[in-house]
């Protein structure tokens, strides 16, 4: 910076990352819940909603990105939807059927959002898991990227 | 049971090692000329030995230098016992012309007991064949009283 | 209907052409232009063809092409400046 | 792949071996063979050339004052001794003899000791001047060594 | 109950990791309690299936979410255990167990322990899924995992840039031999439009095309590029090599059984190819190719681990030439082999992995004299050594032995040679580490040097009264476990059968269930119980004459001091600890051969994409070579 | 960083909820409940970055509707510039003449700003490289594919347009 | 009574008693005649009895350096598997263990002498063991070749004509198959594999011209440098049985055939038929040549034995 | 209202197509860029809007509205990484020589 | 139009094996992983393709009576494998990064400490 008194304001970037996390929070939600009805599923969806860390990295900075996100939890939250998902699968046992079985599959019609027992809560524990987990590589990477820096 | 047999055993085989200690190599030839087909100690069980460890009895030949005395003193040490030690020559018995060197660190018995020393500048192969057979006769000796 | 069908092919074969400057770009800042443009064309395309075929599933993964697509561009632009 | 002694080798198998047999047959040793020393005290002068000449200084002589004389003793060291004959060479009295006795074997320092002694009477003051070495008279004790 | 065993085995291991990452970092004692406990319940679940899989002789079948197959047409992800399948998963799962055991110890000093379970649990179960999986796609899947935890574990020591450069080639190539296998199934699957290994099966029976001729070279590629076959093996020495030593346990224990287990499910299972001369040669000439260099590189290196590597490269030479040479006898000798090569191998990297505990290098050359320090180190890794040569009392000399002679009867004389003259070769590098590590001067700085704790050396011990135990009853061991899953190799008919019903398999096979009795009446005269008594009775007789004789122990002096009487015997330098080093041993035969080894050398010259361009000749030469000869 | 005030999350709270409503399409209960909880979710999550000053700002009618005419005038506007660089780009002779010139704006809302800055970049023919403030004014650099002016305010004037009058109508 | 039996074989005849005694009488003779050859008197025959009993009644050192059990070990658990070995080896048509163990079995019991020297040697943790050690290794190496090779031979020559052209190592079919056709060097095809196989012999036992390993001069004894009293006593046995193993092995293989049917005999005669094959393939080397290097041993044994052996086998193949 | 559609069709292709012509000829590499606003805005816009049109005449009001949405989004999207983009390109030293005139070259030298 | 598929992802995984023979930088080494895989990719989505089919998603009120699935297992699988090939690329790239750290340089032909 040649001139004291001038300062860089990063505002486009930094309001596009405010305005657009939730969009795509709400997008990567919408699409881990109907991944039964439509294209898409846990993991898209989980990829989605991890890019709004890669947001508001790139909006705020590695520091807020952290406080915000806080990897440590992400990481323990990602061994807890892939429990998540081992126990839904392992119901299908407990119900005496075998494992991965969709235990309570004739429930509401086809089409609606809860029609499809398991399946759903299945997908659900995906999503948490793969939106936990790619977060946490994302911020992981960039932390990576950053300490090189320093 | 084995006593017998043993006692049998250190006077028909005995095993040298042959320590030069800076000798000029005079006994040294002499030594291998002993086990040449003319004298052929083998006879009496006489072998040459590549390692203390295996020997019985210690030629020695040479001075001491000053270089070779460490290794002098380990060696010895290293023979299992019973153990004669010979001197072949003159120079360990007394370093002969070698004697006040500034490298020469004296006889051979400032660090061990000599048991038989064969003289002669160099011995004869008789005579040193003479010498082992005494120092065969000292082992027996010295066997009985490790017992 | 058809019609839908020869605009997104016209789409495609522009962003086809744009492959052009990818490949050669003298540097990195106009290949990350022109694969954001063909990153926009196909997302028109994508959405044309599923007006097209009639079924909204297709618009979904647009719409995530579209936001990965902008993603992409702005870490880019980030690395190139050197703050990543 | 050639093998040039494997004819010798089963020549040799069918024929006598060359061995001496040793501890029996005792071998002399060739003419000019220079082995133990023998010292002729009664021939001795005491004229110290033989000390003067020996390199690894294996002579000593002791001299005692005794009442008809000097009691000299020579000493021959055999361990520190080279074989060199210059002794007996230098000797004008040939005093001194190398023998073709080769087996000095010993086990104490002592058994390579060869001594004479004689007892030189004082010279009853001679009116010649002495410009050379006087013949020496010899009295008796010559001690031989024990082996 | 017993249908669910299979996936309980698995997913055990699963939620163990899952579990695993939820512990804080600090608290050790939960973390270790949850990895026993899943280790040792996939083992006890493994164990459990012995009985009505290899006892019974029944097939456990198990569709997932109870997708059977509809019409004759397999919709689901089956699971289907059969005996050979549980041969591999009982042994895996034991090496599983004792290398948690192993580490709990071993990585105590290391940071992210966490992530080291985790990823440990992720490849344990993605193995045992590999081998229990009846999904040619799901073999992929599970492959894939396998590969990317064992890169992760690779660069576990992340301080250590050789750690991270190992990984790097490791995952390069490895993705290539996994994108090799994908494409095969994608091949596969555009032919018959189904994944399941016995449809396949059922289909492909004597009814080659020139797709599935592509798909069968591909994945034989991809599967050798997993089992480090020869010229795609150049990534192994430095993965084992870097690798934490419980984790090159793993490698050469599961990883490798596991590429071995997808040849043999693949090319007797899927293709029933191995009827073809060529296909047999095919594998014989690789296997053959494989221990040679494998043992000759061995002989040249200076790091201990490096040098095992090389050596599980070497031994993986043998099963593949054994299972190559399908027959009966070759079979169980290469199965016997992996199972052997499992334990013994696994005890030497354990080995390696406490020397390095304890002194921390694995250099041989700055190593030596531990025995005196280490001595049950010592012992365990003398009955490892001898185990790997095939020296009698211990199990590696059976499976060779069933190797040369199965080997030579199949009319593959020079084969027989090369494996006999390896297995010397073995020794001598053997007796390289035993030199210039156990034995030799001990070097000042591990003066004070010390055993390894308890809990490392009882997985030690267990493998090596293993391998002691499947040395002494090798018959026990081919009745109970081998014979049964040489048995299932040859029937895939029935493997068929089980899975897609007889109406299914009656389509295609014409006999159905019979199984080609195996024919052991050339499996040799040899009677280790009897020879091992003769040794004994022998060894008595000679303790009684000795002592009768009036032996003197007495006479045997040792002294701890600084004595001279108690050095070594030098005649030159004083030097207290002049060492023969493992790079001056083998002089003779390195001159002899040196215009080979310089060659060999100046192959692995550490530049990845020259690995890779191997991986890829490999894939053409083989594509050549299957599309010219098999048919 | 801000606290979470609860205002900011019943805005936000409503921006998700239209935002899910778009997505689906399908006024089912399930849907509708679902979409609430998710709402809920990601506007307690995300409503300190969404809201940058009140949080019912655009829920003021006028400021709305402005925002609504807004979207027409910059449609006439991008209409013409598109028309313009099309032109060139078609151009045989490419007549290019291109300048990053410094201009002044007399925003100050974060959002208004950036508004101004995208709508300028929107308009092919110019984009904006920078903000800067400088002695308490803000100044936006510009890439300009026709240097007409080099003066500040007069190529502000040309650049800008009406469009700073109507954002600094949304925003402040 | 067949225990007692078998305990008698173990304890006297193929066994214990005799390996020693047949054993140490064959190196006595080996240096006698050794002697004879050099126009020596030579050591009289009972010489290794002497050279065994004083090192029985000598000290034992254990070096500081080295690991005590395995230096100690060593040597017993080489001498035991040569015994089993013995055990093993036919007499003609007197086997009483020898359906135990097969061909490879004996190849490999043969190699833990050596591997037991290596050991050892290795344990003792002196510079010239190791130099030793490795020479020992690269011996084994260059002599396995052309020995595996004509066991193949073998193996394959017998199984062809016995068993239904499956190769067949059982050492009690190949000497039933000499009792019924003749000694198996009369076969052509087993002609150079004869050959080979007396050349590997003096590498096996660690004779003159390939004892790189214990070159006295070099290298101070190579891997016994450090031994002293009963286990160098039990390293030089063990070197003499293994000369009176390899032989009658080579005794069994080749030259064996229906023998005389009395026990006694059989075994004085196979001892005699080891005597000749020492005499020609030990001794007459050791006499008129001088120790080869290490590459010169691995390069030798490579070559020529390798060739023949590999021809006796290609003949085999070929039926004759 | 179809042919609506396939007019905002056309001006949908004729933009993206100058963009394109427009990014492979213009002479540096901000020229390009801004030609590549050419695809963003009209080139884009005028097909989606042709999409939105035809999806309401197939009486797929949530499709129709998605279309929207997804117009929306490109339209407000697309500025941030011209921005960022140009930015970059200023800062990563690619530089253009005939500028007319240059303030932010002269205001920020070093970079 | 399904020829044009095969080609490409031949031509796909042709390069990325090339890639990953011929370049000696560790990062696009990587990146020809990653045409690997999505030449594979594109071969599977390709091998489950009917001729006028539509995405195997079932919207009740989007589909008529004519309208047909095209294969769904390839389009699982390739989700499986991108999911995979997504995995192998983090994990590449992160090492790739630890390599930059400790040799300070990507080039392959200077990250040779591992030979022999």
């Amino acid at each position: 910076m040649s001139n004291k008194n001038v300062k860089v304001k990063e505002y486009i970037i930094k309001s596009a990352a405010d305005f657009f996390a939730p969009i795509g929070l709400i997008l990567g939600i919408y699409i881990i819940l109907h991944g039964h009805l439509s294209p898409g599923g846990g993991f898209q969806g989980g990829v989605i909603v991890a890019s709004a860390a890669v947001l508001i990295y790139l909006g705020y900075g590695y520091e807020t990105a952290t406080n915000t996100l806080k990897p440590n939890l992400l990481k323990k939250s990602e061994a807890i939807g892939a429990l998540m998902y081992s126990f839904f699968a392992l119901l299908g046992i407990f119900y005496a059927a075998n494992f991965c079985r969709n235990v309570f599959y004739n429930v509401g019609n086809p089409g609606d959002l809860f029609s499809s027992g398991t399946i759903f809560l299945m997908n659900f524990a995906v999503g948490y898991k793969v939106l936990t987990g790619v977060g946490f590589l994302i911020l992981l990477m960039f932390g990576l990227l950053a300490n090189k820096e320093a | 049971m084995f006593e017998k047999l043993i006692q049998k055993g250190l006077e028909k085989s005995a095993w040298l090692y042959h320590l030069n200690t800076g000798s000029c190599n005079g006994c040294d030839i002499e030594l291998v000329s002993v086990i040449t087909p003319r004298y052929d100690a083998e006879r009496f069980g006489f072998k040459i030995a590549g390692s203390p460890r295996h020997a019985d009895i210690i030629v020695v030949s040479g001075p001491i230098t000053s270089q070779s005395r460490d290794r002098l003193i380990r060696t010895l040490a290293q023979v299992p016992e019973p153990k004669v030690v010979v001197s072949l020559g003159s120079c360990p018995r007394s370093c002969n012309v070698f004697n006040g060197s500034y490298c020469v660190e004296g006889p051979l018995d400032k660090y061990a007991p000599i048991d038989v020393s064969i003289a002669g500048c160099p011995p004869k192969p008789e005579a040193i064949m003479a010498g082992l057979v005494r120092a065969v006769e000292i082992l027996k000796e010295k066997r009985r009283a490790m017992k | 209907m058809n019609s839908l069908i020869f605009v997104s092919i016209f789409y495609i074969i522009l962003s086809i052409i744009l492959l052009y400057r990818v490949l050669k770009g003298p540097n990195v800042v106009d290949r990350v232009v022109a694969a954001d443009s063909i990153d926009l064309l196909t997302v028109v395309a994508l959405v044309l063809f599923s007006v097209y075929s009639k079924r909204g599933i297709y618009l979904d993964i647009a719409l995530t092409l579209a936001i990965l697509g902008f993603i992409g561009t702005l870490l880019i632009s980030k690395y190139l400046e050197g703050k990543l | 792949m050639k093998f040039p002694y494997l004819k010798e080798a089963v020549k040799s198998l069918f024929s006598k071996p060359s061995t001496e047999n040793f501890p029996k047959e005792v071998k002399e040793a060739p003419e000019g063979y220079r082995g133990k020393i023998v010292f002729h005290p009664d021939k001795c002068v005491n004229c110290g050339m033989c000390i003067r000449v020996c390199a690894p200084g294996a002579i000593t002589r002791t001299i005692e004052k005794v009442e008809d004389g000097d009691k000299v003793t020579f000493q021959f060291y055999l361990g520190q001794c080279t074989f060199c004959q210059l002794c007996q060479d230098f000797c004008p009295r040939k005093a001194i003899e190398l023998t073709k006795e080769y087996l000095m074997i010993a086990e104490n320092e002592e058994d390579l000791m060869v001594r004479g002694t004689f007892i030189k009477k004082a010279p009853p003051k001679p009116p010649v001047p002495p410009v050379q070495p006087k013949p020496v008279a010899q009295n008796d004790q010559p001690k031989e060594e024990n082996k | 109950m017993t249908q669910h065993l299979p996936i309980l085995a698995i997913i055990t291991l699963f939620i163990g990791a899952f579990i695993v990452a939820l512990i804080k970092e600090k608290n050790e004692v939960l973390r270790n309690t949850v990895v026993l406990i899943a280790t040792f319940m996939s083992f006890i679940f493994t164990l459990m299936m012995y009985k009505p899989i290899i006892g019974e002789g029944n097939i456990i079948t198990y569709w997932m979410g109870n997708w059977e197959p509809v019409q004759n047409w397999a919709i689901g992800i089956g699971l289907e255990v059969d005996q050979l399948s549980l041969f591999f998963g009982l042994f895996i799962s034991l090496s599983i167990v004792l290398s948690a055991l192993y580490s709990f110890k071993y990585i105590e000093k290391e940071t992210g322990k966490d992530k080291y379970y985790v990823l440990f649990l992720m490849m344990s179960a993605s193995v045992m899924g590999f081998i229990f999986t009846g999904d040619l796609f799901n073999m992929y899947v599970m492959i894939e995992i396998m590969t990317f935890a064992s890169v992760a574990l690779t660069a576990f020591r992340n301080n250590k840039p050789e750690a991270v450069e190992a990984g790097f080639k490791y995952i390069a190539i490895g993705s290539i031999g996994s994108s090799l296998i994908l494409l095969a199934t994608v091949i596969i699957y555009a032919q018959f439009h189904t994944l399941n290994l016995a449809q396949i099966a059922g289909e492909l029976h004597n009814n080659y095309t020139i797709t599935t001729l592509f798909a069968l070279a591909l994945m034989v590629v991809g599967y050798a590029v997993k089992v480090f076959a020869v010229p795609t093996h150049f990534v192994a020495p430095d993965a084992y090599m870097t690798a934490p030593s419980s984790i090159s346990m793993l490698f050469s224990g599961i990883v490798n059984k596991a590429a071995v287990y997808g040849i043999l499910r693949v090319l007797y299972v899927v293709y029933q190819s191995m009827n073809l001369p060529s296909v047999q040669f095919m594998l014989i000439f690789w296997g053959t190719v494989t221990m040679f260099i494998g043992v000759t590189m061995a002989l040249a290196q200076h790091d201990f681990k490096r040098l095992l590597a090389f050596h599980s490269i070497s031994q993986i030479g043998y099963v593949i030439t054994g299972i190559g040479l399908a027959t009966a006898l070759g079979i169980t000798g290469g199965l016997y082999h992996a199972l052997n090569h499992t334990l013994f191998k696994g005890l030497l990297f354990l080995c390696a992995g406490a020397v390095y505990y304890a002194t921390g290098t694995t250099d041989l050359d700055k190593l030596g004299g531990l025995a005196k320090r280490m001595p049950q180190t010592a012992l365990i890794f003398i009955i490892g050594a001898f185990s790997i040569s095939g020296i009698p009392p211990f199990n590696g000399f059976v499976s060779k032995w069933i190797i040369y002679q199965a080997s030579y009867e199949a009319g593959y004389a020079p084969v027989t040679i090369i494996a006999l003259i390896v297995s010397v070769m073995t020794l001598a590098s053997f007796i390289k580490v035993a030199q210039s590590a156990f034995f030799g001067q001990l070097p000042k700085e591990f003066k004070n040097v010390e055993e390894v704790p308890l809990s490392m050396r009882v997985p030690m011990w267990i493998m090596a009264i293993l391998c002691i135990v499947g040395g002494i009853f090798p018959s026990s061991f081919t009745k109970y476990l081998i014979t049964p899953a040489a048995n299932a190799v040859m029937n895939s008919a029935k493997y068929v059968e089980v899975m897609m019903g007889p109406e299914f398999a009656s389509k295609f096979y014409n006999n159905l269930g019979n199984a080609p009795v195996i024919d052991y009446k050339l499996a040799g005269y040899w009677q280790p119980i009897a020879w091992l008594i003769l040794f004994g009775i022998l060894l008595l007789a000679f303790t009684l004459v000795a002592l009768l004789g009036g032996f003197n122990p007495k006479h045997f002096s040792y002294s701890d001091e600084e004595d001279a009487k108690y050095d070594v015997f030098y005649s030159g330098e004083s030097a207290e600890f002049s060492h023969v080093g493992g790079s001056d041993l083998f002089w003779g035969l390195k001159y002899q051969f040196r215009h080979y080894f310089d060659l060999m050398h100046k192959i692995h010259n550490g530049v990845v994409n020259d690995y890779a361009l191997s991986v890829v000749l490999t894939a053409a030469v083989v594509l050549l070579y299957v599309f010219t000869f098999v048919r | 960083m801000k606290p979470t005030k609860f205002s900011s999350i019943i805005s936000t709270f409503i921006f998700c909820y239209l935002l899910w409503i778009l997505f689906t399409w399908t006024f089912t209960t399930q849907e509708l409940l679902a979409g609430a909880v998710v709402s809920l979710l990601v506007a307690t999550l995300v409503s300190r970055f969404f809201i940058h000053e009140n949080a019912f700002h655009l829920f003021n009618p006028a400021k709305f509707i402005n925002l609504i005419l807004y979207v027409f005038v910059f449609l006439k506007e991008l209409w013409k510039a598109n028309v313009d660089v099309a032109k060139r780009a078609l151009n045989p002779n490419l007549p290019v003449n291109p300048g990053i010139v410094k201009v002044p704006v007399n925003l100050e809302s974060e959002y208004g700003m950036a508004m101004l800055a995208n709508s300028i970049t929107l308009t092919p023919g110019t984009i904006t490289m920078e903000i800067v403030e400088e002695n308490g004014k803000n100044y936006y650099y510009i890439h300009w594919i026709d240097v007409a002016e080099t003066n500040r305010e007069k190529a502000g004037e040309a650049i800008k347009g009406t469009l700073e009058n109507w954002i600094r109508r949304i925003w402040k | 009574m067949e225990l007692l039996k078998r305990i008698l074989y173990i304890l006297f005849y193929p066994g214990l008693l005799y390996c020693f005694v047949g054993g140490l009488v064959l190196a006595g003779i080996d240096r006698k005649l050794l002697a004879r050859m050099q126009k020596r008197v030579g050591p009289p025959i009972w010489q290794p009895f002497y050279d065994f009993f004083k090192l029985l009644g000598k000290e034992t050192i254990v070096p500081r350096n080295a690991a005590k059990r395995a230096f100690l070990a060593a040597p017993v658990i080489g001498l035991i598997s040569l015994i089993t070995v013995s055990l093993f080896i036919p007499v003609f048509k007197f086997s009483p263990f020898s359906t135990y163990a097969d061909l490879i079995v004996v190849i490999y019991l043969l190699t833990i002498p050596a591997v037991a020297l290596i050991v050892g040697g290795s344990a003792s943790g002196s510079p010239y063991a190791g130099v030793g050690i490795s020479r020992e290794m690269v011996a084994i190496i260059s002599y396995e070749l052309p020995m595996v090779i004509s066991l193949l031979a073998i193996a394959k020559k017998v199984g062809l004509e016995l068993n239904n052209g499956i190769m067949t190592f059982s050492l009690s079919q190949i000497v039933e198959y000499q009792a019924q056709n003749g000694p198996l060097f009369t076969k052509l095809s087993m002609i150079p594999a004869f050959i080979a196989m007396l050349l590997v012999i003096p590498c096996k036992v660690g004779s003159l011209p390939f004892d790189i390993a214990e070159a006295e001069i070099e290298i101070c004894e190579g891997p016994l440098v450090e031994y002293s009293g009963a286990p160098l006593a039990i390293f030089k046995l063990n070197h003499a049985i293994k000369m009176l193993v390899m032989t009658s092995l080579f005794v069994t293989l080749f030259l064996s055939g229906s023998g005389t049917g009395i026990l006694a005999v059989d075994a004085i005669l196979q001892f005699i038929l080891s005597i000749v094959v020492v005499f020609f393939s030990i001794t007459i080397l050791k006499a008129i040549t001088a120790r080869l290097r290490v590459e010169q041993t691995l390069r030798f044994y490579w070559t020529y034995p390798t060739a023949l052996a590999l021809l006796s086998l290609i003949l085999v193949y070929f039926g004759l | 209202m179809i042919y609506v559609a396939y007019i905002f069709m056309i001006i949908g292709c004729f933009f993206a197509f100058a963009g394109t012509v427009g990014v492979l000829r213009m002479p540096d590499s901000y020229c390009r860029m801004q030609s590549s606003t050419n695809i963003a805005t009209l080139g884009t816009l005028g097909a989606l809007l042709g999409g939105f049109l035809f999806a309401l005449t197939l009486k797929n009001t949530s499709m129709a509205i998605k279309i929207l949405f997804i117009a929306i989004f490109i339209i407000i999207t697309n500025p941030v990484a011209g921005h960022a983009i140009c930015k970059a390109a200023y800062k990563s030293g690619v530089k253009a020589d005939n500028l007319t005139c240059d303030d932010y070259g002269r205001d920020f030298p070093n970079e | 139009m399904l020829l044009m598929n095969y080609i490409t992802c031949i031509i796909l995984i042709v390069l990325g094996l090339y890639t990953i023979v011929t370049k000696k930088n560790a990062m696009k080494i990587v990146i020809g992983m990653g045409l690997l895989d999505y030449g594979i990719n594109l071969l599977l989505i390709s091998v489950g393709f009917k001729a006028g089919g539509t995405a195997p998603i079932f919207t009740i009120s989007e589909l008529d009576r004519t309208s047909f699935f095209v294969d769904p297992v390839p389009q699982a699988l390739t989700l499986t494998s991108i999911v995979i090939g997504a995995c192998v690329t983090a994990l590449a790239l992160a090492l790739v990064i630890m390599i930059n750290k400790h040799y300070g340089t990507l080039d392959t032909d200077k990250v040779r400490r591992l030979k022999g």
